[in-house]
């Protein structure tokens, strides 16, 4: 009961965050002094065009760009609230219509980098956590692919992989094979503090002393680390996982880009260049959406992990919110900290 | 210093004419692979540069052309040298003042979705133009054409002003011809469906990733000169890879069977290969050109105009900037039909002059920097770019380099594109550099002319605002030439008074160049507006 | 056959030059039946001793023996592979910290059976049997609920008992237990020592560690002291407790508080200098009593500082303002000193009620301290104790019950007679900042915590932590007379004035500790709360630390509220002494008469619970 | 007798059980510390006085020398402009770090304020704060700044500005987490039972207390905000040309891989480097604000 109160609570936060990333984004829009007029007419797209008034009024009509701002203000959350966030202004379809269409390369891409960094960065650390050398080579490792820009790794992957050794495609066709270059890409980067935040956490652990109580029974490293020690390294490690998602949807602007793939990030460059402000708001605010749902699903399965968060978090409803639950103060900012640096984290006060 | 890289020489226009329709290109010898008979059957995958915004070509000539032209057909054909063949027009009459024009349309076209191609359904094409409610920017819609049925297969068309170009115009695939049902029952499909006459029939975009064309089986009115049946291939697959690196990888990975728009500094390799067949075309036009505004300070006065422009390596700007690639040109390309090849008036590299020019206009101090002011203010202009093109970025650098030997700073400014419109509308920029193509010395009138100022109420394509009578009665009268070679002349004079005026300075002509695999044969070229065409096209794999 | 056998165990970390020897020659043989202890201090080596038997000698250890037999195997080239059939089969560890031993994400039922499981095999139903077989022999009470409860839901003695139980799950010949009994209350304690003995009679071999040598001496057969990683001493327990050779041994033992309760409260009467040797791991100079300044020797009275014959305090001013106005005020009945001595309290506690929720923490307790008197205040842990101390301290609001200083009521209420002065605007608040508190309670009373460490600013130096206290009393002075102010309050308390540049996570636990104590008292406060103030200490440090707590309370006449749970150390500092049991006072008066003659049964098992020395 | 023992085991490691930043040993990390501060010491050189370290001209280029290859003249080669890659890196540092330091000094300065606020404010201020804040933090970073420069245009200070902001929620939420835990921290209530003032309290050890994290996450945000400018910069968003500044360099050469790989390269190079060194010594940082050795 408490925990379906506390779900509810998360929910209804999230939806209050969406509809003020909404108003945000709707004013920010009309704030840019450019005459949406020209961009409907491609006069962005650097062409040297000819437009007569006819032309210009007729569109100012359509796209109800003559109205005071509060009412186009309605308008836009009317139209929000009934899924719809209005028509392109260069492509001449909805903003739905589009952002549906490149939903699901971008799922796959998302879907399988996340599933990469996390294989990556789970074997990486239960590997290597407490073994001096191997924990060594594998932090080096990470350093290096959290310190380097995503663009410039993707080009290496694909010079390497694509044009010397011919072993993967790097151009999309809908195959398996032409989305693993680019979700290796997009997991690296990820993978990297995800591992370092894990290994820290899972030494953190293994200090303590019912780690010792387990060896003592004759329990392998292995088996203590999988059976005792992740679950209370996994505080941390989720709470990053929700941060790394939204690392993951910039990564993947940036690697769509690069690979030239379809996706939501592509769409959302391209509308970035051609000022195509319905599209660029309908995707930063789908994932807005996605990451507030991310976290919301990241703050619920903390409960199932780790029962004693359900009865300290329930007590203090209000505090923290759906991106932000007090329960993650302490790791989580230092989670995030790695997260945005790439580097390990502290999780001592996860531990005991 | 020039990097001097031996060239393969571009054939030109003029040389290619009707052989051209049937000329395939190839590297040297590696058409022994797609052989020399066409193959039919296989699908072809393209690699593009730009993916369109949306498919509709008669909204604007922006991306959108470059990647239909398989589906639509237009009324004629344009060979590139100021001569036209049949394509769906049989044949065509054209008014002494070039204003008016009469087609007689082929009575055996049907659109693929059955509707039979008549006066009507033409005419629903240009009165869609005409429509502002339908927004068309392109060059058509500028001259407000007025089409009238005569009788079910001929069609009359009334420009508002003469228009001598306008047969080139209406050959590119921008105005190629929709089926009347989809235009009028269902305009909205346009964006992202095309219901033509061409060879190949829509079937799929992938937004993001690819746009695929099925053969169409009972295609029978190819353009004169041509097999006219069925295409070879079964299908055509672009894919669009604006990342050049990318896209070049894509060729050197196989995972495309042919790449269009090799990049500059990749080109001399492609060409000089021997694994790829490859070919390129000097695009006509103005070319890569950086306009001046003349209503600012200080290319208010003619004086700097001139200055930048021979005081500006041309020759070494271009050379650098696009890896030896691309040539330098006068106003107008080599590969335009009005190009005047015995051009007395050319553009020297002349720095001693530029300095004298500068210092006669009053830019005769310099200040700590090295720059040249004049009444303490700084000779010094912005160029806002949008800075995803690598080339241009690179060009400006060198112009940036360039221009602070003559005393000239000249700022770059990156901007986002609908900042780079607002000022394009309010002409608040000092220089706008700019590439721009069509198969037309009509360029000359579109950014030169002063009919094309922006006024308050339009947009205008004339960047530089010149507004020159001499030019404006050079321009009207070459466009009122029905005559090409009537025409040529006076667009001849123009070319030659245009350093006089320097509105602007002309740097490169870019080159269309296309690489494919080895058994890739029968690519053509569309002159209209240039770019490979795959009518012809087979694989021989 | 011995079921272990060590010689010269040798253990070191670190690398290169830089190599220190944790242990350094360690050997004894285990029987059957039979306890060895391994006594010492903190870095005694008695830990990792315990480890290296079970190959679970941590990172960065070296580690070599003479012989390590275990059930008569050599076990010195051991791979970790070859171990793990050791560890819970032959040899059972319980660790240190019996309260974050077991897994808190799993419950009772989940580890035993992962001990179970891993040491016999078995699967399935069996295993919860067995489960329940373990427990049961390790007397766990209501054995069946406990299997499905976490760790946290268990008291500290339950959940030793749960890891004796898993320890246990393997049928080991060897049980290794560390410090088996540190974290526990005197009465649990006692139970969980019973229960080894049992388990030893059973025919185990029981190696016991602990600092504490009364621990030890009701189950070893022999001990071993060690310190700095080597033997002192050892022979059999009846020597090495009744005639110890070594010097070391015999400071170790009498550092212990000796629990004597016949001998009543406080049997080291207010020493005049530092006695005693000042050895082990808290090695400071000894404390300048006598050139402290501002001391001077003589009655209590007197040595209260700044506290002149009319009772007002020039300095603080408050304390005296509520002197006087106890003086006048309406006729506040005063129990009598628990002695029956007449003398006037310093502060009268009243009828406190406090609940946390719904649970009741405090139930109208009432307490008297004195001018230069302490007040023991012992209790198990959940008792109260802490709240009641806070409570006094004005860090916590009582639901009910006054505080009154001299009698004046000080417990915050408005409407409490002479209330005016001490209302101090406080709001019904548990936690009380600064203002909240009213004056006496900000000046007068002073705390000392348990964990020095956490109650300093951490990027304060020792000078600085100092130094803002003493601007508090003297406002702003000349840097220099500062330093020396401070450097004088440092030494004090023993320790050296050259510290003021530290920072105190360089000092050790009994440096904190005196440096926590000089700071409260440069407030010049009339009553020190000393919580817990040495129990996280080693036994011949604690000693210093009371014997500095004597001797600053003989010269100054603070009064100590003394709190902790250990009879021994209560008895030692103590004048008078308060038993609080689930938040009720179940015993108060003379330390002599509550020990020796205690009232209350409860009372009674704590005094029988303690540990003694033979 | 000791002729007889036995080693028994040695397990490698550090002796003190936490292994380093990167994982090595002690005296390892040291070595690593060391060259990382020497590194950044090298890139503050290198921002403050670029000319103490080259004797050419960023800008000048050489159109016979396009994308030469590393030379004695050139060290790293010339850019595709004709211009020497070494200098460029040089004289980038200081945009590149301008970038970092200008992204990092915004989101510290508002989330610092705002942070602080959260934490010690009332409860509702605390409330507006934090709902306000979740919006922000709604926006995934990169998607944010993309979104900002959408609107207000490109260039090295809208991109600063932009990641700026779109960092500003991370450090409001450290902020006020941290200030929430050393508000119950013991040593704070024995300020306040030693009898000092609210103010003194606060001022004196609330605040600079809650405040130590910054170093650490200003240290560890600087190598986030250079690879955001960096990412900024590849996708069109970044620095104005000519300037050099590392990303644009990385992301102009990105084309001529094939035909001069030093132009990507060293930049990259730089980069990595320069974010690797910050992380290490951020980590080290923290870790010395931890209490760990």
């Amino acid at each position: 009961m408490r925990q379906l109160s506390r779900i509810g609570l998360r929910l209804l936060l999230a939806a209050f965050t969406l509809l003020g990333a909404a108003t945000a984004a709707f004013f920010a829009l009309r704030l840019v002094p450019v005459d949406p007029a020209f961009v409907i007419l491609g006069a962005a797209r650097g062409d040297q065009v000819d437009i007569s008034p006819e032309v210009l009024a007729a569109v100012r009509a359509e796209y109800g760009l003559n109205e005071p701002l509060l009412v186009q203000y309605g308008m836009f959350m009317g139209r929000l609230l009934q899924g719809d966030l209005g028509m392109s202004y260069v492509q001449q379809v909805p903003v739905t219509s589009l952002i549906a269409s490149q939903v699901q390369p971008t799922l796959a891409l998302a879907g399988l980098g996340t599933l990469l960094a996390l294989v990556l960065s789970l074997s990486a650390a239960i590997l290597t956590a407490g073994r001096r050398l191997p924990s060594g080579l594998a932090s080096v490792l990470e350093l290096t692919a959290a310190s380097t820009p995503v663009f410039w790794l993707g080009f290496l992957l694909m010079l390497i992989f694509a044009v010397q050794l011919r072993a993967l495609p790097m151009i999309d066709d809908g195959s398996l094979a032409s989305l693993i270059l680019p979700a290796v890409t997009i997991a690296l980067p990820t993978a990297a503090p995800l591992a370092q935040v894990l290994r820290q956490s899972l030494e953190d652990v293994l200090e303590q002393p019912f780690i010792t109580t387990a060896r003592a029974r004759g329990l392998s490293i292995m088996t203590v680390k999988l059976r005792h020690a992740l679950r209370h390294a996994a505080i941390p490690y989720l709470t990053m996982i929700g941060f790394a998602f939204g690392a993951l949807l910039g990564g993947a602007a940036i690697t769509e880009t690069l690979f030239s793939r379809p996706g939501l990030g592509r769409l959302l460059i391209m509308s970035v260049s051609n000022q195509d402000l319905p599209v660029v708001i309908g995707v930063v605010l789908l994932s807005t959406l996605a990451f507030v749902l991310v976290n919301t699903l990241v703050d619920i399965v903390y409960t199932l992990v780790d029962h004693r968060l359900n009865e300290k978090t329930a007590a203090t409803p209000g505090e923290g919110a759906a991106a932000s639950p007090d329960t993650r103060t302490g790791t989580g900012a230092d989670a995030e900290a790695d997260m945005r640096t790439g580097t390990g984290t502290d999780a001592e006060r996860s531990g005991a | 210093m020039r990097i001097t890289l031996p060239r393969r020489r571009l054939l030109p226009a003029a040389a290619t004419t009707a052989l051209a329709l049937v000329l395939v290109s190839c590297g040297g010898g590696q058409s022994a692979d797609a052989g020399d008979e066409p193959v039919e059957g296989g699908q072809l995958t393209v690699a593009l540069r730009d993916e369109p915004v949306q498919l509709n070509p008669l909204v604007d000539q922006g991306s959108g052309a470059h990647s239909v032209r398989p589906v639509v057909d237009s009324l004629v054909w344009d060979n590139g040298d100021g001569t036209y063949s049949p394509w769906l027009a049989e044949s065509w009459e054209v008014s002494e003042d070039a204003s008016h024009y009469t087609f007689h349309l082929r009575d055996d076209v049907t659109f693929h979705d059955g509707e039979h191609l008549d006066a009507e359904a033409v005419k629903a094409n240009f009165d869609f133009v005409v429509d502002p409610e339908n927004r068309s920017t392109g060059s058509t819609a500028k001259l407000q054409p007025e089409a009238t049925v005569v009788d079910e297969y001929t069609l009359e068309v009334q420009l508002e002003a003469p228009e001598s170009s306008f047969l080139t115009l209406i050959a590119a695939p921008y105005f190629g011809i929709l089926s009347p049902r989809q235009l009028q029952d269902d305009p909205e499909s346009l964006a992202d469906t095309l219901i033509g006459t061409g060879p190949f029939v829509f079937d799929e975009w992938v937004r993001g990733q690819s746009l695929t064309y099925t053969k169409n089986e009972d295609y029978a009115w190819g353009p004169e000169g041509t097999h006219g049946g069925p295409a070879y291939l079964d299908s055509i697959r672009y894919v669009f890879l604006p990342e050049d690196q990318t896209r070049y990888n894509a060729l050197l990975t196989g995972e495309a069977d042919m790449v269009d728009y090799i990049p500059a500094e990749y080109n001399q390799e492609v060409l000089d290969s021997d694994e790829y067949t490859s070919d390129s075309f000097l695009l006509p036009g103005v070319g890569y050109t950086l306009h001046l505004n003349t209503r600012q300070e200080p290319f208010d006065d003619v004086r700097v105009r001139q200055a930048l422009l021979h005081g500006l390596d041309r020759e070494g700007i271009v050379a650098s900037s696009t890896f030896g690639a691309y040539p330098v040109q006068e106003y107008l390309a080599e590969t335009t039909p009005d190009f005047k090849q015995d051009l007395e008036n050319t553009i020297e590299f002349d720095p001693d002059l530029a300095n004298q020019l500068l210092d006669e206009a009053g830019w005769d101090e310099r200040d700590s920097e090295g720059y040249r002011t004049r009444d303490g203010e700084r000779l010094s202009t912005e160029v806002p770019f949008n800075s995803e093109n690598q080339l241009d970025q690179r060009t400006l650098e060198q112009v940036q380099i360039d221009a602070r030997e003559l005393g000239f700073e000249v700022n770059l400014l990156p901007v986002p594109a609908a900042e780079h419109s607002e000022r394009m509308y309010n002409g608040d920029y000092g220089i706008l550099a700019s590439f721009q193509s069509e198969s037309t010395g009509m360029q000359l009138w579109r950014l030169y002319g002063s009919d094309n100022v922006s006024d308050g109420e339009t947009i205008g394509s004339n960047a530089s605002f010149l507004s020159d009578p001499e030019l404006d009665e050079l321009l009207a009268q070459a466009r009122q030439s029905a005559d090409p070679e009537e025409r040529a002349g006076y667009y001849g004079q123009a070319q030659e008074l245009l350093p006089e005026l320097a509105p602007a300075v002309p740097l490169h002509s870019r080159a269309r160049t296309f690489a494919a695999q080895p058994y890739v044969g029968g690519v053509g070229w569309d002159y209209a507006w240039p770019q490979p065409y795959l009518y012809e096209a087979w694989v021989n794999r | 056959m011995s079921l272990l056998s060590l010689r010269d165990l040798r253990v070191s970390f670190g690398r290169g030059g830089r190599e220190t020897a944790a242990v350094a020659g360690i050997g004894f043989d285990l029987e059957p039946g039979r306890c060895v202890a391994l006594v010492g201090e903190s870095g005694s080596g008695k830990s990792v001793t315990a480890r290296s038997l079970l190959g679970l000698h941590g990172p960065g250890a070296r580690v070599e023996a003479g012989r390590l037999d275990v059930a008569g195997q050599d076990a010195r080239r051991y791979s970790d592979r070859q171990w793990r059939p050791v560890r819970g089969t032959e040899i059972g560890y319980i660790l240190q910290d019996a309260l974050v031993s077991l897994d808190p994400l799993r419950t009772i039922g989940q580890e035993l059976g992962e001990a179970v499981t891993a040491t016999t095999g078995l699967r399935g139903p069996a295993v919860r049997e067995r489960a329940l077989e373990l427990l049961a022999r390790a007397r766990m009470p209501e054995p069946e609920r406990r299997l499905d409860e976490y760790p946290a839901q268990l008291s500290g003695g339950l959940r030793q008992r749960a890891l004796i139980a898993s320890a246990l799950a393997g049928d080991p010949g060897v049980l290794i237990a560390d410090e088996p009994t540190t974290a526990l209350d005197v009465s649990v304690q006692k139970e969980i020592l019973e229960l080894f003995g049992e388990l030893k009679d059973t025919g185990l071999g029981l190696l016991l560690i602990s600092h504490d040598l009364a621990v030890v001496a009701r189950l070893a057969d022999e001990i071993l002291v060690l310190r700095g990683g080597e033997v002192v001493e050892s022979g059999p327990a009846a020597d090495v407790l009744g005639s110890p050779q070594h010097a070391y041994t015999r400071t170790l033992l009498d550092a212990v508080p000796r629990f004597d309760p016949a001998a009543g409260g406080r049997p080291v009467a207010r020493p005049r200098a530092a006695t005693g040797d000042r050895t082990g791991g808290d090695t400071e100079a000894p404390a300048h009593v006598n050139g402290a300044p501002g001391t001077a020797r003589g009655n209590v009275g007197e040595a209260l500082p700044g506290d002149d014959a009319a009772g007002i305090d020039r300095q603080a001013g408050s304390a005296g303002v509520l002197a006087a106005q106890v003086a006048s005020g309406p006729g506040h009945g005063e129990a009598p000193r628990p002695d029956g001595a007449t003398e006037r309290p310093l502060l009268s506690v009243e009828g406190i009620e406090k609940r946390f929720g719904a649970r009741p923490v405090l139930r109208g307790v009432g307490l008297q301290l004195y001018p230069g008197r302490t007040l023991g205040l012992v209790g198990e842990s959940g008792s109260g104790k802490t709240t009641l101390s806070r409570i006094i301290a004005g860090y916590e609001r009582p639901d009910a019950g006054s505080i009154r200083w001299h009698g004046a009521d000080g417990s915050g209420r408005a409407d409490g007679p002479g209330g005016a002065r001490s209302t101090g605007g406080a709001r019904g608040t548990s936690k009380v900042g600064g203002s909240a508190a009213p004056d006496w309670q900000r000046r007068g009373v002073q705390f000392v915590y348990q964990d020095p460490l956490s109650s300093f600013d951490p990027r304060f130096t020792i000078g600085r932590t100092l130094g803002e206290a003493l601007s508090l009393v003297h406002g702003r002075r000349p840097r220099r007379e500062r330093k020396a102010e401070i450097t004088s309050w440092l030494e004090r308390v023993g320790l050296d004035g050259g510290l003021a540049g530290r920072r105190a996570l360089t000092l050790s636990g009994g440096q904190r500790q005196r440096v926590a104590i000089a700071r409260a008292l440069a407030l010049q406060p009339r009553l020190l709360i000393l919580d817990e103030p040495v129990s996280a200490l080693d036994v011949s440090v604690q000693r210093q630390i009371l014997e500095l707590l004597d001797e600053l309370q003989a010269e100054t006449g603070v009064a100590y509220l003394f709190v902790s749970h250990d009879l021994g150390v209560v008895q030692r500092m103590s004048d008078d002494i308060a038993v609080l049991r689930d938040g009720e006072l179940r015993e108060y008066g003379p330390a002599g008469q509550v020990l020796a003659r205690p009232a209350d049964a409860y009372t009674r098992t704590l005094i029988d619970a303690v540990p003694r020395l033979p | 007798m000791s002729a007889a023992t036995t080693l028994i085991g040695e397990t490698r490691g550090p002796a003190r059980r936490r292994t380093g930043v990167i994982g090595a040993g002690a005296i390892t990390e040291r070595i690593i510390l060391v060259a990382c501060l020497g590194l950044l010491g090298l890139f503050a050189v290198f921002a403050l006085w670029p000319s103490l370290l080259t004797w050419q001209d960023p800008f000048a280029a050489d159109r016979s020398l396009i994308l030469a290859p590393p030379s004695l003249t050139h060290p790293l080669g010339t850019d595709e402009i004709g211009r020497d890659v070494y200098t460029r890196i040089v004289y980038g540092t200081r945009s590149t770090l301008a970038l970092g330091v200008g992204a990092v000094l915004i989101s510290l300065t508002l989330g610092t304020v705002a942070g602080l606020l959260a934490g010690l404010a009332p409860r509702w201020v605390s409330m507006i704060v934090m709902r306000g804040n979740d919006i922000g933090a709604a926006f995934p970073e990169l998607l944010l700044a993309i979104l900002i420069i959408a609107l207000f245009g490109g260039g090295p200070v809208n991109a600063a500005i932009a990641i700026g902001i779109a960092g500003i929620p991370y450090y409001v939420r450290v902020i006020r987490a941290e200030t929430l835990k050393i508000r119950r921290a013991t040593f704070i209530e024995a300020a306040h039972g030693l009898g000092l003032s609210r103010t003194t309290v606060l001022v004196r050890h609330l605040a600079p207390n809650a405040l130590r994290p910054v170093v650490v996450i200003a240290t560890l945000g600087l190598g986030g905000a250079t690879l955001a400018g960096a990412g900024l910069s590849f996708l069109g968003l970044g620095t104005a040309p000519p300037a050099p500044e590392w990303g644009s360099m990385l992301s102009n050469a990105r084309s001529f891989l094939g035909l001069g790989w030093w132009a990507a390269v060293f930049p990259g190079l730089a980069l990595t480097l320069f974010v690797a060194s910050t992380t290490i010594v951020g980590r080290r940082i923290q870790k010395s604000l931890e209490g760990r050795r």
